[in-house]
């Protein structure tokens, strides 16, 4: 109880740290610090699946986004200041907050005891998947319509980022260009890592059938080392025109519509599985969404196209 | 209190300082990282949903860890497209505020 | 002589309580970073929070039993240098733009 | 036998958490920027790798330790490249550290 | 509610697969492929809304369907009523002529693909997946992952045209989006934890009158209404409805914007059936009379065209929430057996209709003078009467006048506010109908102003899309022959059991 009260405590303090620094590098570090911990708070929560994403995608890949882009406004800081709202609507906004706080704390406190949970049925089924990890089993199974829209979701994203590129750019490359490493030393470290790094990302989606992990966490580590090796310019982010980073970004969400139709004929329903192949099915869906998913996170991060095609 | 109960106060706390962060700041990179501080807050109030019902040899009820997991990744794709239309407009104008004419949410 | 189990309990409270203290020291320096003036602290951020993280989250594997969290821990280790380059080039801001 | 493993493993964390102690000392008492980043650097990644020693006393296989020990050489990796990347950049430009 | 997936609901998964699919074959094949797949997309999709639509009516019942077969809670269901089929509908005659209308502003030359007609196609046919997503969707969090999709879809249209004030709208948007967003999660997080379920008929069954119920719905609405721009969350609209490409500024508030206003009235009438609360209805309408009466007046103001409309769809969404302290207990019967009820959907359709063909005559207007300023639009009536028929037609329905289905929702909504006796809003019906009068003729009267000399086009505007615009318009008039009483269609899949006097 003690560690978790330290521990709250310190969320709570980096949180405030991130609203209230001065300088927005700052308050991004804070924001990493705060993703870092939380993934603490979910271990502590016995919610190892979401501990491994809030790892990867919370604090990992939205911090090295976000750091990236206040470098990228850095010179913008100044004229910041002349916005600030004035006291009366920050004093006004402090109540407001303070009472939602309240309120939410409130009914956190007067939450049913005991509590409604669908734990038994979600292990109940989880034969009929196939599967060893209830949280996959949602994922993929009792909830895949989610997934299967989730991963639409980022695509779309993706269509709007690249959306934003001025005209005479499309088709072209995303992203800036990195700097060469003068010295070598990051080209170093990424050779090392990043195969270490697509070992523990494939692992990862591996176990997640059977053991906490799965194809978001696995994806987005994947993604990780992707844009650590265009960091490094050991790789060059493709094209937005090419037609096969085109089928990369689909195959993922067109197989889990294609397997979830083929339910109509062979399980009797959209994204049903017949008992016996469900886990293979599901197998099947997860590689290529895990390709997609990780080409598409990691293109998220590229920004939309800045350099023309040569 | 249990530490479920515990981390629920956290989460509320996170949800109101994120939503002062939202109002209060004006530089649309802040409002994104209040928006993520608001998140996490959410989250962190769906996890202590799950870790009370736990049950049936479970340590928490799956439905609202996995409904985390797909809200995580919802939150990074808003983050990612927020981020690249605050750099767009930063190479279009020079500023990376929203003027002050316009009212902030 | 305690009883096995209750060694094993006695040993995971120790390890728990360590994990603790690990945070603690990690919020302290944290606390001296974040008031710190320059980049270079703030940089230290990055290693302070990655190794004491890290330390933390595979004391808490073995003490709590979920293998898992030392997944995370790896997880972390292996984004820790991701961030820490992404923290050096945001912390170096002129790189970008020379380039 | 085990008992013998639960004390090496609580002398090996101890051990562990005091450098991390002496590593935060260091990081409020150390006057310049760059005494402070290599004590916190060595002292931490010493820490970590006492707590990791003490965990092997620990685990249940082979695929457990590894994954042990591979995360406390990822972060040696990361804190050697922080460490010479700042280097390189305090080199290049003094006036941005 | 029948408790299995019923026969026909198949076509509930059409609905969303089909446009989805769409869009990611737009996506893959690219360059000229994107249009063509819409256009094969556009007529099927209204073939399956149709079928909908249909059974819906033919049997009469709800039209289910458990997907996975994974029954709720564990499992996500989809489900339509009478309700969603009208929406339905709608979605796809809209969509469909917005995409024939577009197809001269987005050609796709031959051999090079174009930024803006690749993402318009794409996110066309998202945007439409995603509303029908929204449209059967019975469970919150699936709902929440369809409004993602959808402002994943609608933010890039606003800033299509790579302009610094359209990149700020969508950014504010955004943010908007993204602030009603998290507050939908947080809200559908509260409602999980009390009673165990986000599937909409097991909530119904489940919720009680107590605080969690009430927080999780206020902070759902308050999610909603920021995604609807309802006042005083309506700032982000009129820039981003503005800045867009007409054809994707008639999606967006033709349709965009209906999407969460349906989710509140899922939320007060389907969800919370038996915990209404009069206070909290009075308050929406409050909030509704005053997005009519601002929206109305600042429209007036406009000295741009395109702005004018954005204004004017800030005060037509107000309508929209007069249907809650009318409808939320009547004195007699049913929510959805008063006249309210009908009205406020009817609101939505007509609006629907109506916005979208002005939008499309503003986007031929100012293509044909290279501007939308109002000031400078004399002559435009003899240079394009059939576009300016249509801004007419369409302005018919904002302002309530015979006969238009925006004079029946609002005689409705009239008849409603006199009959319980809340005549407050009746006077803000009438108002916004006067305001409204104001700044259609506006706009009309200079449009047909004599002027002496003739207006130079820069452009050609062929008849053809003249035409669409007006058959879109017609499709608000003839809403205006729905008999003045509760629409049977609309009933269907009401629960009859609901208690209503509870107290």
């Amino acid at each position: 109880m003690a560690f978790d009260i330290g521990l709250a405590i310190l969320v709570l303090g980096v949180a405030a740290w991130t609203i209230a620094a001065r300088d927005t590098f700052a308050a991004v570090i804070g924001f990493v610090a705060y993703g870092l911990l939380l993934a603490l708070v979910w271990v502590r929560l016995a919610a190892p699946d979401v501990a491994l994403t809030e790892a990867a995608l919370g604090s990992g890949l939205t911090g090295g986004l976000l750091l990236g882009a206040s470098t990228r406004l850095a010179r913008t800081q100044g004229s910041a200041a002349i916005d600030k709202p004035s006291a009366i609507i920050r004093r006004a906004a402090a109540v407001l907050c303070t009472l939602v706080s309240a309120g939410l704390g409130a009914i956190v406190l007067l939450l049913p005891e005991p509590a409604p949970t669908l734990a038994p049925q979600a292990a109940a089924n989880l034969a009929a998947t196939g599967l060893g990890n209830p949280v996959t089993a949602v994922l993929m199974a009792y909830r895949a319509i989610d997934t299967l829209l989730e991963t639409v979701v980022l695509l779309l994203a993706l269509v709007g980022i690249w959306s934003l590129a001025p005209d005479q750019l499309w088709g072209g490359l995303p992203g800036r260009r990195y700097p060469v490493d003068r010295d070598g030393v990051l080209t170093f470290v990424a050779q090392l890592l990043v195969p270490v790094g697509i070992l523990v990302g494939i692992y990862i989606f591996w176990v997640g059938s059977i053991a906490p992990g799965g194809e978001f966490q696995g994806a987005t580590i994947l993604a990780a080392m992707w844009i650590f090796a265009t960091m490094a310019r050991l790789a060059d982010s493709p094209a937005v025109s090419r037609r096969w980073l085109r089928l990369v970004l689909v195959v993922g969400p067109a197989v889990f519509f294609a397997i979830g139709l083929a339910g109509f004929a062979i399980a009797g329903g959209f994204l049903a599985y017949p008992e016996a192949h469900a886990k293979l099915l599901i197998l099947t869906i997860e590689v290529p969404v895990t390709l997609s998913i990780a080409a598409t996170l990691a293109l998220l991060v590229g920004g939309p196209p800045e350099r023309a095609l040569r | 209190m249990t530490d479920a109960t515990l981390y629920g106060l956290c989460g509320a706390a996170l949800v109101g300082l994120g939503l002062f962060g939202l109002i209060v700041h004006p530089q649309p990179l802040r409002k994104i990282l209040a928006f993520n501080l608001i998140g996490g807050g959410a989250f962190l109030l769906f996890g202590v949903v799950a870790r009370r019902g736990a049950s049936a040899g479970l340590d928490g009820d799956p439905v609202p860890q996995a409904l985390v997991i797909t809200g995580l990744v919802v939150a990074f794709a808003a983050t990612a497209l927020a981020v690249a239309l605050l750099l767009r407009l930063f190479q279009e104008t020079g500023r990376a505020t929203l003027r002050s004419d316009d009212s902030q949410p | 002589m305690l009883r096995s189990s209750e060694r094993r309990a006695a040993v995971a409270d120790f390890l728990l309580a360590a994990a603790g203290f690990v945070l603690a020291m990690v919020a302290l320096g944290l606390i001296r970073i974040l008031w710190g003036p320059g980049d270079a602290d703030r940089i230290m951020a990055a290693q302070l929070l990655g190794t004491g993280g890290i330390a933390a989250l595979l004391l808490l594997a073995r003490a709590m039993s979920m293998p898992a969290a030392v997944d995370v821990a790896l997880i972390l280790a292996l984004l820790a240098a991701f961030i820490s380059v992404a923290f050096v080039k945001g912390a170096d801001r002129s790189e970008m733009d020379r380039a | 036998m085990s008992l013998a493993l639960d004390v090496l493993t609580i002398l090996s964390v101890s051990t562990g958490a005091f450098f991390f102690l002496a590593g935060t000392v260091g990081l409020l008492r150390f006057p310049d920027a760059f005494s402070r980043l290599h004590a916190l650097t060595k002292a931490d990644n010493l820490g970590l790798g006492l707590v990791v020693l003490g965990l092997l006393f620990q685990a249940g296989g082979l695929l457990a330790a590894l994954k042990l020990v591979g995360a406390w050489l990822l972060a040696l990796l990361a804190g050697a490249t922080i460490t010479q990347l700042i280097a390189r950049t305090a080199r290049t430009d003094r006036s941005t550290m | 509610m029948p408790n299995s997936a019923t026969a026909g609901g198949f076509l509930l998964v059409l609905a969303i697969v089909l446009p989805i699919a769409g869009a990611l074959l737009s996506l893959v094949l690219g360059g000229r492929h994107a249009e063509r797949v819409a256009l094969i997309v556009m007529p099927t999709g209204v073939v399956v809304a149709v079928a909908i639509a249909a059974t819906i009516w033919r049997t009469h019942s709800v039209l289910q369907y458990f997907v996975g077969n994974w029954d709720p809670p564990l499992g996500v269901a989809f489900r339509a009523d009478g309700l969603s089929a009208v929406m339905i509908v709608t979605a796809a005659l809209l969509i469909c002529g917005i995409g024939l209308f577009a197809r001269t502003q987005f050609p796709t030359p031959r051999g090079v693909e174009a930024r803006a007609s690749l993402a318009f196609w794409t996110l066309l046919l998202a945007i439409w997946g995603a509303l029908n997503a929204v449209f059967i969707g019975g469970d919150l969090f699936n709902l929440y992952v369809a409004l993602e999709l959808l402002t994943f879809a609608a933010v890039p249209l606003v800033s299509l045209d790579g302009s610094a004030e359209t990149l700020a709208a969508a950014l504010r948007y955004l943010l908007f989006a993204l602030l009603g967003s998290i507050l939908y999660l947080l809200g559908a997080v509260l409602l999980y934890g009390a009673y165990g379920t986000l599937d909409i008929v097991l909530l119904s069954s489940r919720i009680n009158a107590e605080p969690a119920a009430w927080a999780a719905i206020s902070l759902m609405t308050a999610g909603l209404l920021a995604k609807a721009a309802l006042y005083p969350f309506h700032l982000w609209l009129p820039p981003a409805h503005a800045g867009a490409p007409a054809p994707a500024s008639a999606m967006l508030s033709g349709l965009v914007v209906k999407a969460p206003f349906f989710i509140v009235v899922r939320l007060w009438f389907d969800v919370m059936p038996r915990v209404p609360e009069r206070t909290a209805a009075q308050v929406l309408g409050l909030l509704g009379a005053a997005a009519i009466l601002f929206g109305s007046v600042v429209a007036l103001r406009q000295a741009r065209l395109k702005l004018l409309i954005a204004y004017s769809t800030v005060a037509q969404i107000g309508y929209l929430f007069l249907m809650f302290p009318l409808a939320i207990m009547p004195e007699t019967g049913h929510p959805w057996n008063s006249v309210a009820w009908t009205g406020g959907i009817l609101q939505a359709v007509s609006h629907a209709f109506a916005k979208a063909a002005m939008f499309m005559a503003a986007g031929l207007i100012a293509e044909a003078l290279g501007h939308d300023r109002i000031a400078g639009l004399s002559g435009i009536g003899r240079a394009l009467p059939t576009t300016v028929f249509a801004f007419g037609l369409g302005g018919l329905s904002l302002m309530g006048l015979p006969p238009s289905g925006g004079f029946v929702a609002k005689a409705m909504l009239l008849t409603a506010a006199v009959a319980e006796g809340q005549w407050w809003w009746a006077v803000v019906v009438l108002t916004g109908g006067l305001l409204a009068g104001g700044y259609v003729f506006l706009v009309l009267a200079k449009a047909l102003a004599d002027t002496s000399q003739p207006v130079t086009l820069r452009s050609r505007i062929s008849q053809s899309r003249q035409t669409l615009a007006v058959a879109v318009a017609l499709c608000a008039v003839l809403l205006g022959f729905v008999p003045l009483r509760p629409l049977e269609l609309l009933q269907i899949g009401r629960p009859n059991t609901a208690v209503v006097d509870v107290r």
